[in-house]
């Protein structure tokens, strides 16, 4: 999908309940890893199967990228909660920077089966981060758009993804809900955005899991009821939910 | 089948592989993933009096063969644990004992007491090792003195099985188990996690919020298997095993040690069929190699069980 | 080219990446396989007074990310190391650290006297935390009185610079590392092996030879982090990191910690390689990082260091 | 080889020194563990090649049986010493248990190259672990001898390898000397077979290494001159040398 990260298709026999967008699921990567990896499911293809993108970091993502095609995967899920789908008209605006990608596509996926309107907008540090080409592409009827931002300029708007979404929110017929996913600064930018706005807005979480099913309380973010685990109580938050710094922060 | 029943004072175990506090939560989250029906016991998440918020985030981070974290014992405090969670726990098909820790002698007495009461609770844990909060911690932990006094105001409170759960960070821990054992503890959880850090290079601080949290997993097996060893040759109280365990291999050699009971906690994460795979795995052992009993099976490496067998 | 030269009372090193005691004998044996050249400074096998036959085996076995070693400090002993393996190690292109042990303070101070009066020997490490031997051993190494008479006796012998080797089998260092600063020593390592075990459940008894050996390796790593962490923020003379450092980035994490110099021993046996890929690893970090220097480096991740960047 | 073993070839390129019959290859079988593993080099097929034969034992050598043909190892060697060659005619024997005729391959192959005569006995639990085929084949002429012993009967002689030795070395025109291979208990047995009858014998010793160069003293085997290292004093020891207790003890 670029240089540093993968698209995985994986058949996951009829015993798998179908994942919503926002869901994610628990991948045991490698033998010597204390932790499984938790990975937003980024497609379905066909019935019984899904897509994981995924950036390789460190060595569990490696490990996942030099799994021969064919290998048998444990996979725990799907799990976690799932974004708002939008139940009125109006444009759903999807903000991704690097990866965070992933963590949109499905949503996207589901939005455009719903006919819903969406802009999209794909950020990343330079040309080859962008994975703007795994959202569905631009429609001419401007049902679809997509818009790209680079740090470096070397495609697209030459800054941040965030000043690109200012921007579309502050059009006339601007975007009625937000959904975004990437590093904790730009979420934090979006929410801050929106908020003031008044544009409701969810955002993916990413945080280390262990055990994926809320028990062990490791993987928390600070909410304003307190800290919620990304993996049981998330990994979508409604974005005023959070305690921006403290995201920030951590 | 070979018979891995396994009893630890009043406690009553279908096999010796307990779920270690904090790695379950309080049950319910892993209903339907862990079979409970294998367990021996579940050791709920530690409470506290007052309910805990916990430590500020990052609270875990990978080490090579462990894990890092840095919880700080968040939990919903002892009223909701009495009036949802131990409810909800008593539902599943597996004996609860319900951890407890106080930040003084009076709070492990008040919890023993009220925790005591319920007849949901099987048994009881005492945590007096978790490195993640302020108190009870080291030099508690390391501190004949301080935790007779934890176990003796527990003990005078309840009459429900009292296992406490022992640090591996301590230099001297022979006398922290002796004080435990003649002041009333009924067996010795043998141990909880060691203090460690990493730091995050590129952002030029601790990985974890709290700066230090526990060691666990594979990594941390030597270290308590080491020190279950010497507890289990020390004391007459069960000493329970807990610390890194993953697999039948790790199992048997906690049993052989001297351990009554193993429990496990981080390898759940990657693999939630673990207890079934080593309650299993206890079975096709002893068939095969006509250990009749968990008896014969726990201490079978200890010099003295070995003279036994050999002059039997 | 960034400067890693290091500096630890009067020894001067060309990279902060020392090479482990009893990881690397007295050196000839890794002569053109460890490239000596990158290397701070050799640590030799600890030497005691009369020479040591070491524990039965088998010494080694593995642990999960670790190695457990049951030595038992084997060496050729004092006169045979001044007579022999002193020059042969002398030889190497690297400055020689002597490490000794004697089983009581009498014996560290003949040992400092006796290596210290030696031009081929930069430093003396003395090495109170072996968890192979009988003494000194716990409780000696968590026993700040014991210890400060151990660094007395050798200070007073000897005006070459005096590392002490700490161990992580401690509930309280800091008195330790404290209580050594006071006596004299010029810089602490933290921290030697750590106790531990591991069972043959095959043949029912103990994998090692001695029953517990020590600790080493990356499972180890985060344990000798933390300690080093509040060590570092605890004395004023530089600290050593030792413990499971195995590449750039472990360096890194001592070094941010606050360790003046490093330690690598077991990553040798898989890569002799490791001490040249450090060196040249750290020198790239800290161009790429704009660290301008190793006083720069050393202490990054710490609070105090932060603030001090921060408002520069 | 057998249906736990494995003769894996490699290219050694012109930098490693040719390798002597008895010394082994220390090999750095997987990343996350902690320690190499030492082999025998069991023949050199072509100069810059040898072979290891190693049976799967644990971690260690499945990783290496998983590795696709083809694949970078990262080896230490030839370490250790060697094999005493004779300097005279006669009968070699060499006495194999399970899969320590790995260690005696490549001097089986050295002595017939100086047309020695030998006398090979291969020992195995049962027929499946034998390794008699990686030794020459027996020829008519009675240059080359081979007989096998397994403790099932399920091939050749049924009992151990080391009564076969017995009663070899009972036979007139016995041989002159003895070289063993396989667990403590038949060198122990080797051992006093042949010391009993004043023939010399050596016999390839393993124990778990760390350095592999005699640098850390974990390989140890006591001697009648006090612990030796196996990966530098040995792996090829007198057995006249060895405190036969402590070898079947530890
Ligand atoms: C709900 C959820 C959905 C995710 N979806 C995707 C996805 O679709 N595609 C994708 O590429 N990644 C996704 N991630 C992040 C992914 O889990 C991490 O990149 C991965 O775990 C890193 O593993 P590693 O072994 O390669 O890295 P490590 O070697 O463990 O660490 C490398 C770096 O990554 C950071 N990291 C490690 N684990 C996580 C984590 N769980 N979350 C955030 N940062 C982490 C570490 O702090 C470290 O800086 C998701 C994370 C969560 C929580
Ligand atoms: C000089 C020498 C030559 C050898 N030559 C061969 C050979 O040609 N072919 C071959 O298959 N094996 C040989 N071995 C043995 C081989 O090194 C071990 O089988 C291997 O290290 C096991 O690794 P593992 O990770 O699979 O086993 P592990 O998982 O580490 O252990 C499995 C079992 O093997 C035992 N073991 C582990 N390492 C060793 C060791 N170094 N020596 C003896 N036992 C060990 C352990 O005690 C344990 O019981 C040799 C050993 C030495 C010292
Ligand atoms: C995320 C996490 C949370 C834990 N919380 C508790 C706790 O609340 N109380 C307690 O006694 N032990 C707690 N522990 C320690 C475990 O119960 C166990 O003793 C320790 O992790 C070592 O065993 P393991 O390696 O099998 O996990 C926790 C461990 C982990 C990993
Ligand atoms: C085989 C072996 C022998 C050791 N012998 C000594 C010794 O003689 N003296 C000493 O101070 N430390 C000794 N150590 C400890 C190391 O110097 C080092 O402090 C420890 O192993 C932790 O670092 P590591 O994980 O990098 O090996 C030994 C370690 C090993 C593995
Ligand atoms: S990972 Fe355990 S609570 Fe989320
Ligand atoms: S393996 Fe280190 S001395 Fe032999």
């Amino acid at each position: 999908m670029s240089p540093t990260s993968f698209l995985f298709t994986f058949e996951s026999g009829p015993d798998l309940p179908t994942p919503r967008p926002g869901q994610f699921v628990n991948v045991a990567v490698a033998d010597d890893l204390t932790l499984r990896r938790p990975f937003s499911v980024a497609g379905i293809p066909a019935p019984g199967r899904f897509d994981l993108l995924v950036e390789m970091r460190g060595k569990g993502t490696r490990a996942l990228a030099e799994k021969p095609v064919g290998s048998a995967v444990d996979v725990m899920g799907p799990l976690g909660n799932e974004f708002t789908l939008p139940d009125a008209g109006g444009v759903s605006l999807l903000v991704a920077g690097g990866i965070g990608g992933a963590g949109l596509r499905l949503l996207a996926q589901e939005l455009r089966r719903g006919y819903h309107r969406i802009h999209a907008l794909v950020g990343a540090r330079s040309s080859e981060g962008l994975l703007n080409h795994v959202f569905p592409a631009p429609t001419g009827d401007g049902e679809v758009l997509l818009e790209v931002a680079t740090d470096d300029g070397s495609t697209g708007f030459h800054g941040m993804v965030t000043a690109l979404a200012e921007g579309v929110l502050d059009e006339p017929d601007a975007p009625s809900r937000v959904y975004c996913c990437g590093p904790p600064a730009m979420i934090a930018a979006i929410a801050d955005i929106t908020a003031k706005r008044n544009v409701p807005c969810e955002a993916l979480l990413e945080e280390m899991m262990a055990c994926g099913v809320g028990a062990c309380r490791g993987c928390v973010v600070a909410t304003r009821s307190g800290y919620k685990s990304v993996c049981s109580d998330g990994p979508v938050f409604d974005t005023r939910e959070l305690v921006l710094e403290e995201l920030v922060r951590a | 089948m070979p018979d891995i029943t396994t009893r630890i004072g009043d406690l009553t175990m279908r096999s010796p592989v307990m779920l270690a506090s904090g790695t379950v939560g309080y049950g319910p989250e892993y209903e339907g993933i862990i079979d409970f029906a294998v367990a021996g016991a579940i050791v709920t998440k530690t409470i506290t009096v007052e309910p805990r918020v916990g430590n500020a985030p990052p609270r875990l981070v990978e080490t090579p063969g462990g894990l890092l974290n840095a919880i700080g014992l968040e939990n919903v405090g002892l009223t909701a644990f009495l009036a949802e969670k131990l409810p909800e726990a008593a539902r599943l098909p597996v004996p609860v004992v319900a951890s407890v820790a106080g930040t003084e002698p009076a709070q492990f007495e008040q919890l023993a007491a009220a925790v005591g009461e319920r007849d949901e609770v099987a048994a009881i844990e005492l945590n007096i090792s978790c490195p993640n909060v302020e108190r009870p911690r080291n030099p508690v932990w390391s501190d004949a003195v301080a935790v007779a006094e934890i176990v003796s105001v527990a003990r005078a409170a309840t009459g429900k099985t009292l296992l406490l759960k022992l640090s591996p960070n301590t230099s001297d821990i022979l006398s922290v188990a002796e004080a435990a054992e003649r002041a009333g503890a009924d067996a010795l959880t043998v141990a909880n996690t060691l203090p460690g850090m990493r730091i995050d290079v590129e952002r030029r601080r601790p990985a974890l919020g709290n700066t230090t949290g526990g060691l666990s997993g594979r990594a941390l097996m030597p270290v308590n298997l080491a020190l279950v060893w010497k507890v289990a040759g020390h004391v007459s109280i069960p000493v329970v095993g807990s610390g890194g365990i993953g697999d039948t291999g790790d199992a048997l050699e906690f049993l052989a040690a001297g351990a009554t009971a193993v429990q496990v906690g981080t390898a759940l994460f990657a693999e939630p069929a673990v207890p079934s795979q080593i309650a299993e795995g206890l079975r096709n052992y002893m068939g095969k190699n006509d250990v009749a009993s968990m008896d014969e099976l726990v201490g079978m490496a200890r010099e003295e069980k070995r003279v036994c067998a050999e002059t039997a």
